[in-house]
């Protein structure tokens, strides 16, 4: 990881922190806000590193948060960071929103489709934000944690 | 005595039921054999067995599969353009059997002798490509109408290096000056006439394959392309268009555009046979059975190249008739004729 | 490479493509080699390591599976194919498996159950025409078994009486050993005081034989638990 | 996935020109069961929708409602073709998380296993691609070839297409000589065959005819796409996980990594060929090498407990970068398990390559890039 990569992301993470590589298979990690998402997806593609994987992390219940995950890696030495971007809201929320980076980085078009039909997280200017695995009339978020629990569905046998 | 097996039956009333019921009867066993040689001959080809349940060496498997698609209910599906999407099977079955009858399988076996079988063979083949367009067109599926437009723009591509080539051979037969001694009286060889090409390789023994070898590839490969078979077999690319332009049919309506298929592989192998390898031409057995003795080498040609290559892709075939093909052919035409009036 | 050059090597590798298939062709044609296998002709050879539905195995000794219907199989299976019951039995400490139903319909033959599984009774059976005309495919594993299970527990009973009149011999023994060995100590004691030199050897022979006695029937005890043995007498020759 | 037709497939313009073609999930060459809806010109690919998700099995919810062990076999589910890559690429980023030891036998059982397992899959990619360009008897020629490695496989792991032949720690059983031996013979017949598929595949000048130049994908694109694999490496870049993250013993063996810069249908069809060399290259490597000693470490624990924390592991599947995101809460239930898949990134890129090509290439340029449904759908 360059310096100067870190000079970049400097304003635009509020934290950010070695990782062991070894036994995470990551090398930093970085706090960003959504606001800056954007900024820190372009630092890291103009610093010639590909988007790698979006995902998403329901801890509405634990953080009233709901989490999303960017991994960046760099393709000629494995230097993988990931970032993460809460949005607040707890169990009740109606909606979560965020900003796509579709734009930056194509890859992402599809990822961000999935976390949205897994997740709700609408992603604001994605180009076409629809169903990609569901069905298209499908309204549940199936990976959120509170979406067909092992107990509901044995109450529900019963 | 009659001379040939026509005008035996010119003497008939019976003459047209008979003929006809010979000549389905033949075609029906040669389709039902070609079948099973082709399934043969892919198996052998990838390191299979082939059918061998029904019948000794599964001989009679296609016979059961004929019987299957004989039982079968006739679909028509409910958006169709039915006067069309009916008939095209029918005329897709009824020239084959036509240009059957103009072969000269052997001296006195013709059943329809014709000053100028090689046009009306061609024509017959014409037809083809019409029962093909309704066919796509009157499935209303876009698949079928996709094939039915590429199936019309290639045979009608490729009919003409066929022609071509058929034509360089005709203008040795008309220009040499072939005399045949035919029945007591010398005629002056018309290379129009199919028995007379047989005839004049026959009495010189010579094959017009030696003396015709580029239009004899060209034949072959437009033939490939006329009979739809691979590497050209574009109107029914399985794995674009699912079944090209008889994906809607069922039955025995599929299996008359399947009766067609095969029978038009008989038919240029037959012409590819009379054209450049004699005819009923070969010492020792009867003229007619090394006549189909040649046409089968011929077919089991066609069925190794169609298990052997990929398939190329449409404007690669148009490309490769109107740039390669129809060039070839007319220099070969040209330099026949150069060499012809030269001599 | 011009244009006739072009179209004269491309017309040469269609040769050579065809050179291939045809001297394949010939192998069949000629060789008479196929790779086919006629599958209901003749039968696949199956691997050794062949995984197909799980069974309990029948051990020689006992004629009989040795589930102690612990459910580690039942816990691990990720299918939740595995339903078993059981426990104690009449007569004898052990615990049986009552009820082994397995849904082979579901099972994805992971192998975990086995790996689970602390007293190795289960095994990939080698069924491989795994067809049915229905979905319910629930098999009970231990009705093969069922009939030889009276008599697996008269055996296992006279086993463990057997093994609990070793250890109580073997606790007398062990008693036995100790007193003797006190009183030997105490003489030793005794003797050291009298003479210092002839102690080593004394104790060491005095000592041996009750250990010897001890030893092989505290070893016995829980192999038996696991594999017991139908024929005894191998097992009893030391404890009589 | 209902609507036939979307509001943006009707004919644009109102020219009447465009239509629309619904290619699958039911089409002879639709690799499983993908669908895609071609906005068509005449023959032409004016746009390229594809359609996924009709082999959702929900794995990563799976993964969530499971312990560790448990979704063990899941892992060879996810994409059936490689599904050894996978199984054994899930035990080792658990391994790693625990700091469980493998064994060096273990080790280099795997390394073989794996690389069998990859050229079986790029076996059968050579004949469903040379399927699809309408050339059936290579098809059967590789199956043939697979059918070798199948049975090589099934002799050790005991089933030939979804193994789950891993464990924590090590493998579930030993090699042998025979198997040893059997390997050695295949390597010495692949190798054979590949000059064969040479002459019969690459050198055909139909084939060179549809390869060349079609679906050209950018270095610049498969960047942004995050396009892993044989699909990034035929388009210039030198991206290998086994290179650039040496994991389970990889570091240990000499192969190089093909790199081909053209970016189009024969160059990725070039890539794979000469990758199933290196595959062969290696295995030859771990037979040479391969140690005494076991296959599972003495004691392991009954429950895997994720501790608390974030762990990505890749590895490189025959499709390419195959990513894990584990999320631990320190029980054995993974909180969160992200699968990031190579082939649902490669695909991402398709209706960009799609657009303006002819029919016919849809279905090449789409079986080059090796997609595996289930994988991408999970």
């Amino acid at each position: 990881m360059s310096k100067a990569l870190l000079e970049v992301l400097e304003p635009f993470t509020s934290s950010s922190e070695e990782s062991d590589y070894g036994a995470t298979g990551i090398h930093r990690r970085h706090t960003t806000t959504l606001d800056n998402l954007a900024r820190v997806c372009e630092a890291f593609l103009g610093a010639g590193y590909i988007f790698e994987m979006l995902s998403c992390i329901d801890l509405r219940e634990k953080e009233e948060i709901m989490r999303l995950c960017y991994t960046f890696n760099s393709l000629e030495t494995a230097d993988r960071h990931l970032v993460h971007a809460d949005i607040a809201g707890g169990l009740e929320a109606e909606s979560f929103e965020a900003p796509s980076i579709s734009s930056l980085a194509r890859g992402a078009d599809w990822q961000e489709r999935e976390t949205f039909e897994m997740y709700g997280v609408t992603f604001v200017n994605h180009p076409e934000l629809e169903r990609l695995l569901l069905p298209e009339d499908a309204d549940f978020f199936p990976l959120r944690k509170d979406f067909g629990r092992i107990e509901d569905a044995e109450a529900q046998d019963d | 005595m009659p001379e040939t097996l026509s005008q035996l039956l010119d003497d008939s009333v019976l003459a047209m039921p008979i003929a006809a019921g010979l000549i389905m009867g033949a075609l029906t066993i040669n389709v039902l054999m070609l079948v099973w040689a082709e399934r043969k001959v892919s198996a052998w080809i990838q390191r299979r067995m082939g059918p061998t349940e029904v019948g000794p060496f599964g001989l009679l498997q296609t016979l059961a599969d004929m019987l299957k698609l004989i039982s079968k209910q006739l679909i028509t599906p409910s958006n169709v353009d039915k006067p069309l999407f009916h008939l095209a099977p029918l005329l897709a079955f009824a020239p084959v059997i036509a240009a059957v009858a103009l072969m000269p399988f052997s001296k006195s076996l013709i059943l329809v002798q014709n000053d100028f079988g090689l046009l009306f063979v061609f024509a017959f083949g014409g037809i083809a490509v019409i029962a093909i367009f309704m066919a796509g067109w009157g499935s209303n599926n876009k698949y079928a109408l996709l094939g039915a437009i590429r199936s019309v723009a290639q045979s009608i591509s490729y009919e003409i290096p066929l022609i071509l080539s058929a034509l360089s051979v005709v203008l040795v037969v008309n220009a040499m000056g072939f005399t045949l001694a035919s029945g007591g009286s010398i005629v002056v060889a018309n290379g129009l006439d199919l028995s007379h090409i047989v005839m004049a390789q026959d009495q010189h023994g010579l094959w017009f394959v030696l003396v015709q070898p580029i239009a004899a590839i060209i034949y072959f490969i437009s033939a490939l392309a006329e009979t739809n078979r691979a590497p050209f077999d574009i109107p029914e690319a399985e794995s674009e268009l699912v079944a090209g332009f008889h994906t809607e049919y069922s039955g025995m309506r599929f299996s008359m555009f399947f009766f067609a298929e095969y029978t038009n592989m008989l038919i240029v192998s037959m012409l590819a046979v009379v054209l450049f390898f004699g005819g009923w031409d070969g010492p020792v057995l009867p003229g007619p059975l090394w006549f189909f003795l040649k046409s089968y080498m011929v077919i089991f040609v066609m069925m190794w190249v169609r298990w052997t290559f990929p398939r190329l892709r449409f404007d690669q075939l148009m490309t490769f008739c109107w740039k390669v093909m129809i060039p070839l052919s007319i220099l070969n035409l040209l330099a026949t004729a150069f060499v012809v009036a030269v001599l | 490479m011009g244009y006739f050059g072009k179209v004269l090597s491309g017309f040469g590798s269609l040769l050579t493509g065809m050179r291939i298939t045809f001297s394949q062709f010939a192998k069949t044609f000629f060789g008479r080699k196929n790779v086919t296998l006629q599958y209901p002709k003749e039968q696949p050879k199956l691997a050794p390591a062949f995984r197909s539905a799980i069974k309990l195995i029948r051990f020689e000794e006992t004629g009989t599976h040795d589930c102690v219907a612990c459910k580690a199989c039942e816990r691990i299976c990720p299918s939740y194919c595995i339903k078993l019951s059981g426990g104690k039995v009449e007569g004898i400490k052990k615990k049986r498996v009552a009820e082994f139903e397995m849904d082979f319909s579901l099972c994805s033959l992971c192998g975990l159950c086995i790996d689970a599984c602390p007293t190795d009774t289960l095994e990939y059976s080698k069924v491989y025409e795994e067809a049915g005309y229905n979905r319910d495919w629930r098999v009970d594993l231990v009705a093969e078994f069922r009939e030889y299970e009276a008599e697996f527990v008269e055996k296992q009973r006279v086993i463990e009486e057997k093994a609990a009149t070793a250890k109580k011999a073997k606790a007398e023994a062990a008693k036995k050993a100790k007193e003797a060995k006190k009183a030997k100590e105490a003489e030793k004691a005794k003797e050291a005081e009298a003479e210092a030199a002839d102690t080593a050897e004394k104790p060491d022979t005095a000592e041996k034989p009750p250990a010897l006695e001890a030893k092989p029937a505290k070893a016995d005890a829980p192999a038996k638990a696991e594999v017991p043995t139908a024929e005894v007498p191998t097992a009893e020759a030391p404890k009589s | 996935m209902t609507n036939a037709v979307p509001p943006e497939a009707t004919p644009g313009g109102g020219d009447g020109e465009v239509y629309s073609l619904n290619m699958g999930p039911q089409h002879p060459s639709m690799h499983g069961v993908l669908r895609l809806l071609l906005d068509l010109k005449g023959e032409e690919v004016v746009k390229a929708k594809p359609v996924v998700g009709y082999s959702h099995r929900a794995h990563e919810k799976m993964a969530e409602n499971r312990n560790t062990l448990q979704f063990l076999p899941n892992t060879s589910r996810i994409d059936y073709l490689s599904g050894m890559i996978y199984n054994l690429g899930y035990c080792q980023a658990i391994e790693k998380i625990l700091g469980i030891e493998v064994s060096e036998r273990a080790v280099y059982i795997r390394v073989i296993a794996n690389e069998l397992n990859r050229i079986s899959s790029h076996l059968l990619w050579f004949g469903t691609f040379l399927l699809d360009l309408g050339g059936i008897t290579p098809f059967l020629y590789s199956f043939d070839d697979r059918e070798e490695i199948l049975d090589i496989l099934d002799q050790v792991t005991g089933s030939r297409l979804t193994y789950c032949y891993g464990r924590f720690g090590g493998v579930t059983m030993d090699v042998d000589e025979d198997f040893l031996a059997r390997t050695t013979a295949f390597l010495a017949r692949i190798r054979e065959r590949l000059g064969m598929y040479d002459d019969l595949v690459a050198k055909n000048v139909i084939l060179r005819e549809r390869c060349i130049n079609v679906g050209v994908i950018s270095t610049e694109m498969a960047k942004s796409y995050g396009v892993t694999g044989p699909s990034l490496r035929a388009s210039g870049v030198v991206y290998d996980v086994r290179r650039a993250e040496p994991y389970g013993g990889y570091e240990k063996f000499d192969f190089d990594v093909p790199v081909l810069h053209e970016g189009d249908t024969m160059a990725r069809f070039h890539i794979r060929i000469s990758e199933i060399e290196e595959s062969c290259k290696i295995i030859e490597q771990a037979i040479k090498g391969i140690p005494e000693g076991a296959i599972l470490p003495k004691k392991m624990p009954k429950r895997f407990k994720i501790p608390e924390g974030e762990y990505y592991f890749a590895v490189e599947s025959a499709r390419g970068h195959f990513g894990m995101y584990i999320v631990g809460d320190g029980t054995d239930v993974p909180a969160k398990l992200k699968l990031r898949t190579p082939s649902f990134s490669n695909l991402s890129a398709m209706p960009e390559a799609l657009a303006g090509t002819m029919l016919a290439d849809t279905i090449a340029i789409v079986g080059s890039i090796d997609v595996v449904m289930p994988e991408i759908d999970r």
